[in-house]
């Protein structure tokens, strides 16, 4: 019976600990997408600077990879 | 049980009138009503019967762990699992990975490679691999058999990660398998296979990677299904050899490999649930009725 | 003893679902970045382009939405 109250403990906290992983992985993943969106628009104001034309492509490209 | 031939004239009896299975929903019932539930018992029933498809989703989802042995965990796990595919649904949105007009086998895909850490640069998304391919082809099928899209990514990404767990390792014999029980069955048709060229170009990807996603009708899929979730990857030897002794005279006829591949890349749905019936009796013939008191 | 496993086994819940609220947290406070920072890339390649604001409110619809 006691290994009954344990098995079943041990199941819950392993559901538990596999949604923590999985929310961990999230904030990885946008973590990455946030830095990469900094550098680009960074990289745009600079070029903006310079050059306005020619820019405006790359969000459209972005919108457009979700099928 | 099993040698009882009364009750074995009784099945197949009941099956031909359509009342299959009625002893062994019942005795299901009784598996499913234990707390905690005995998975091992589960797996066995699974092996030997098909599933009751009103039952179907709640074994699988058993034996595939996404709910724990423990009925009265079974309340607070699910919210977990619901919560974890929420969350990570809502992430790849917010990235905009996807949106409302994303098909929902690549939704799987792109959720499957975020948990897993290898989700592509949105802005450098390469072309599908093969094992991209077979993740979608079995997402698509599983779509068929599941409604609720939470449940159907948690068995598409269980049911891929138990099968290249347990079975990674014994999918590159199962052609050699194949070859084997063929040679039993019908050495005139291995020899026309070998003869053509042909053996070597049969559809091992999507009959054995795939588990016959793609190939085989959902209905008929399911019940080839029941028997890999439960344990078993020996059974798409069978149903390949199946599809191969079905089609012999066809296959006999043709002498150039393409054509056979072409042939086996699509073939009649129509007597597919024969085919697995035929397939599973010859699993249990050659490798024996798991016997187990259920 | 058996009480103390229970406890036990209860306590580590505990932890988990604290560790995710955490982590949930995070992840909201990233995912509202981001969304900003896409308006502010948005808004920026409609400026550069011809049509002026407003128009970026657009792409969040399709966000919100779950298949």
């Amino acid at each position: 019976f006691l290994e009954d109250v344990k098995g079943q403990a041990k199941s819950e906290l392993q559901a538990c600990e596999s949604r923590y992983q999985a929310q961990l992985r999230v904030t990885q993943t946008l973590q990455t997408e946030l830095l990469q969106l900094y550098s680009r628009v960074e990289m745009e104001a600079c070029s903006t600077g310079a050059s306005p034309a020619g820019v405006s492509a790359h969000p459209h490209s972005s919108t457009q990879t979700s099928p | 049980m099993a040698d009882d031939p009364q009750r074995n004239f009784r099945s197949a009896y009941y099956e031909k009138v359509g009342f299959r299975g009625v002893e062994e929903k019942k005795s299901l019932e009784i598996l499913l009503k234990d707390n905690p539930l005995d998975v091992e018992k589960l797996s066995t029933f699974s092996q030997r019967f098909p599933l009751p498809s009103m039952y179907r989703i709640h074994v699988w989802k058993v034996l595939l762990g996404i709910l724990p042995p423990h009925s009265d965990s079974h309340a607070l796990v699910g919210g977990y699992r619901r919560e974890q595919y929420e969350n990570i649904l809502e992430a790849l949105e917010a990235m905009r990975f996807i949106n409302s007009s994303t098909p929902n086998t690549e939704v799987y895909l792109r959720m499957f490679q975020l948990e897993g850490q290898v989700l592509p640069r949105r802005s450098e998304i390469p072309p599908m691999g093969e094992e991209d391919e077979d993740f979608l082809s079995i997402s698509r099928a599983m779509e068929e058999i599941v409604v609720n899209p939470m449940d159907c990514y948690w068995l598409i990404k269980c049911f891929h990660n138990q099968f290249n767990t347990k079975f990674g390792d014994s999918l590159p014999h199962l052609p050699k398998s194949l070859q084997h029980y063929l040679n039993q069955e019908e050495p005139r048709l291995l020899n026309h296979l070998k003869i053509t060229g042909a053996l070597a170009q049969l559809p091992y990807n999507p009959w054995f990677n795939r588990c016959f996603a793609g190939t085989l009708p959902e209905s008929s899929l399911q019940r080839v299904w029941d028997k890999v979730i439960s344990g078993s990857c020996k059974i798409l030897v069978f149903v390949g050899l199946e599809i191969l002794l079905s089609y012999k005279i066809i296959l006999m006829g043709m002498n150039r490999p393409e054509v056979v591949v072409k042939f086996l890349g699509n073939i009649p749905q129509e007597n597919t649930d024969a085919i697995v019936t035929k397939a599973i009796d010859l699993w249990h013939k050659y490798c024996g009725t798991p016997m187990h008191s259920v």
